[in-house]
């Protein structure tokens, strides 16, 4: 067996190798989130994870929030969008049982490039000034140290984010182990980032993904992929961009019911239901 | 469509529109249906030649190096205008996405808004960010906000080639001075007096004796925002273009 | 007339655009060399070139430095390959008519990211100890901001290197002015580094790049590129790799030749009456 | 091919690819043939589980991010070994690719040689480098490099996952050992001395009093080189799988 086939499995096993306390990374809702193993990771449920959202989150963390999967959410934002305010993440803030490390999105990119390039930190423009850098005493201002001498140059830096395992859903792998994205470059970005990736796929294809010089383009070669699940419409009901549409029925319906525990957790007791019928 | 009466959505987009002609590349936010009507109409007007990339749309969002490319593209200078919002704005043009309520107890604000966003970056480096804020009332616009997502403006050893360059409301529009760290009532939308504004607003601001009426579109331009341009707003912000125009 | 026709030119007028004394940032030989214009630039002669190789360099600089075109050349290595040391470089430098800026390809490519990001310096790791500290005053070495206090932590910054333009040649582009360079991602880094991109490529193509999903993944949009000329087998004699083979006659023809000035310029006049026939 | 006598291209082969026996992942540069052949050879003999990478190759080239993927992915520490070459390597594995001559003068070296490549960097991020030159003299292998592109050896505090393992010639096989900053001769090839390599190369090092033959190829291995390998290695290096194998 070579190291590539052995990367191959389900979603319930890729969702059991996420242990409690795992730095997860995670795409934005439009990005390709693996919405089969939120659900395992809600059944479980697995916990104490710190989010990083890449870089915001919304009814896929919304979700593990309320499920009480969640330790620590780190973010720019974390919002339903049009549907309105996040309502797990909201009350779990007010109820003090999640911290969250608020960003701006370019910090957390530039945190997950330095990761990607092995530097300890990225410098950034901006941000000076605002409050963000009261609340994130990890974040350092310093002077820019090629301005010319005696010039007064003050730049923010930002430590590395180093994800254990960046997990998200995308299009299509091949059975050497390569995930294609398309331009969802920041998949690519994660699973750089990422000590490990774990993700699921509608579809595997037989042709090795890096043979087609268009498709290589817009793939993730294996040397990054750690487990690869087969999850058909797995993006589902957040959908992924360019490949099936967001279920707005579905995604209205969670964010009325999670406006309050008790319908959080009976939305929570139905989906878990339908989601992860005997396979 | 029959009704040429003018909404209250539609007059912020006359607002907008206007402040981006002459520019190269506008952005817009995945979040911000308003300004991305009023930069579309603006793409419109210019016969295609302004650039205009809205996160989250597949037409028009021209980006292929992930999510980054946006700030990386703003960075890099090429990007002229952007639009922020704000669970508070105040008279400095400090914007607040974070929370309402006693700094002390952060993270645990009387009311969580989702987060900064871009914004505590794209403030810093696009020369042209235009407020936006449908609410006009002295909740939202605020004297001080309660915490700064980005702020207005910067002390002179700051990087900063960019920031706000007007506040357009429900009621009104104002621009921004960067020197005085001040806004002044612009233009004033039809139906709406000096002293509304100056009720409404939680923040001092300077106007002159006389401020005019925003302009609003010709009959022709309505058209074309009711019809082309509405059906591509439903692309990328289907739920305000079914609110708003019934497409 | 729209922004994105009026980028289209000719190889001549694209050859006419880069002025003397321009900072340009060229490929890799094999990597995608826009050759057309290099021989517009030798025939000019262009001037005083500050040649940046992404991240080193080879035939094409060669040839450039071998016409008089080129000041300064920055560099993690100029070389002919398997066909030897770059004959006009070395030469060059023993004359010393031109200034080198050694460098180490990551250096280069830091460099290019941090333009890239619109910060002003990226920290990387390693080359502390290297010789390359004490030639290149620019870089510098700090004590990493964010390392626990007290700890000794030193770490070279390197300087944003934005060229005025970048040089490049690629398989196709479309009307629109998209240019499809597949996984060659550092003519996309170049174009994002460079306050302009002039292109060269096999073909344009009607359909718009960005509309379909696997190309999309693999082009650079339009809002980077200024000027696209069409240059059919544009890459030759280095070749463009996925497309044509370095033609290795004609590369062993300039190793040979260039070994004396005599040599080169018989090569230049000869190269220059091929490849400059009237359009 | 019926010739079973081992060319000396083939000797270093031999000495480098057991150094590769249970890794996960091998790089290799555009211009190291040698290495390369070896490290498609390991590759072959772990049933395909060694992952190589190897820069300008169509085939064994998964890089799908640019020139600086190679660098980012060595400085996140996934690859575990690499090849560096040299004009000049030294006793303390300081290695020098950019001239010889006055330093005075530089840049006007009496020898110029290409540039430091990736070996500035990728020098101190890969755990196992694997530094190799055939010409095996004084004015190769000497006492001390005139110019340092990458040193053999860091002070304690600089950040240092990598550094030099061994160094491979045409004549023996050297191991490095980083806290004493020192070569030992690990093993000579065919027909070559210990006294051989004392006259041919400029650095002290050590050696104990019986120092063994460099292992060889088996028959079968020296015919796989020989056929699948070499037309894998002619695929990236052309002109070496031509003198070296005629295909």
């Amino acid at each position: 067996m070579t190291a590539q086939s052995s990367i191959m499995t389900t979603t319930a096993q890729l969702a059991a190798r996420i242990p409690n306390g795992a730095k997860i990374a995670v795409p934005p809702d439009y990005s390709g989130c693996a919405m089969t193993v939120v659900a395992h990771l809600m059944r479980r449920p697995v916990r104490d994870l710190h989010v990083v959202a890449v870089p915001q989150a919304g009814f896929q963390v919304d979700q593990l929030i309320g499920a009480g999967c969640v330790a620590r959410v780190e973010a720019a934002a974390v919002t339903l969008g049009e549907f309105g305010l996040a309502p797990r993440f909201t009350a779990a803030l007010k109820a003090g049982t999640i911290e969250i490390l608020d960003a701006t999105c370019p910090a957390l990119q530039a945190g997950l490039q330095a990761s990607e390039k092995g530097i300890p930190f990225m410098p950034l423009r901006g941000i000076i000034g605002s409050d963000l850098l009261r609340v994130r005493p990890d974040w350092k201002v310093i002077n820019n140290p090629i301005a010319e001498d005696g010039q007064h140059d003050p730049i923010v830096v930002l430590p590395a984010i180093r994800p254990d395992i960046a997990l998200f859903h995308a299009a299509k792998a091949d059975r050497a182990g390569n995930v294609w994205i398309g331009v969802r470059r920041e998949l690519m970005l994660m699973a750089h980032a990422s000590k490990q990736a774990f993700v699921t796929v509608d579809e595997i294809v037989d042709d090795n993904l890096l043979h087609d010089p268009a498709l290589a383009a817009g793939t993730i070669p294996a040397l990054y992929i750690h487990a690869i699940a087969l999850a058909p419409n797995g993006a589902a009901p957040v959908g992924l961009a360019g490949h099936y549409a967001p279920d707005r029925k579905a995604l209205k319906a969670y964010a009325d019911a999670a406006k309050t525990d008790e319908g959080f957790t009976k939305w929570q007791r139905h989906m878990l239901a339908i989601a992860l019928e005997p396979a | 469509m029959t009704d040429m009466q003018v909404r209250p959505a539609e007059i912020m987009i006359a607002a907008i529109a206007p402040m981006l002609q002459d520019l190269s590349h506008v952005a817009v936010g995945a979040q911000s249906p308003i300004p991305g009507s009023a930069a579309l109409l603006a793409r419109h007007r210019s016969g295609g030649r302004l650039r205009v990339s809205i996160l989250g749309s597949q037409k028009h969002n021209p980006f292929t190096d992930g999510g980054r490319e946006l700030f990386d593209c703003a960075g890099q200078g090429r990007i002229d205008a952007f639009f922020l919002s704000g669970g508070q704005i105040d008279g400095g043009a400090n914007v607040n996405l974070v929370g309402v309520g006693d700094i002390a107890n952060y993270p645990r604000a009387d009311q969580r808004f989702p987060g900064s966003f871009g914004s505590s970056y794209l403030y810093f480096v696009i020369p042209r960010v235009i407020l936006f804020r449908e609410e006009h009332t002295p909740r939202t616009l605020v004297k001080t906000v309660d915490f700064i997502s980005a702020p207005g403006t910067s002390s002179p050893d700051v990087y900063r080639p960019g920031g706000p360059y007007a506040l357009v409301t429900s009621l009104c529009v104002f621009t921004f001075d960067k020197k005085r760290a001040r806004f002044t009532l612009k233009s004033l939308h039809p139906g709406v007096s000096k002293a509304d504004v100056r009720a409404a607003t939680g923040f001092d601001y300077d106007e002159s004796a006389d401020v005019p009426q925003t302009e609003l579109f010709s009959r022709e331009d309505l058209t074309v925002l009711r019809t082309t341009i509405a059906s591509e707003v439903a692309e990328t912000y289907p739920g305000f273009a079914a609110r708003l125009w019934n497409v």
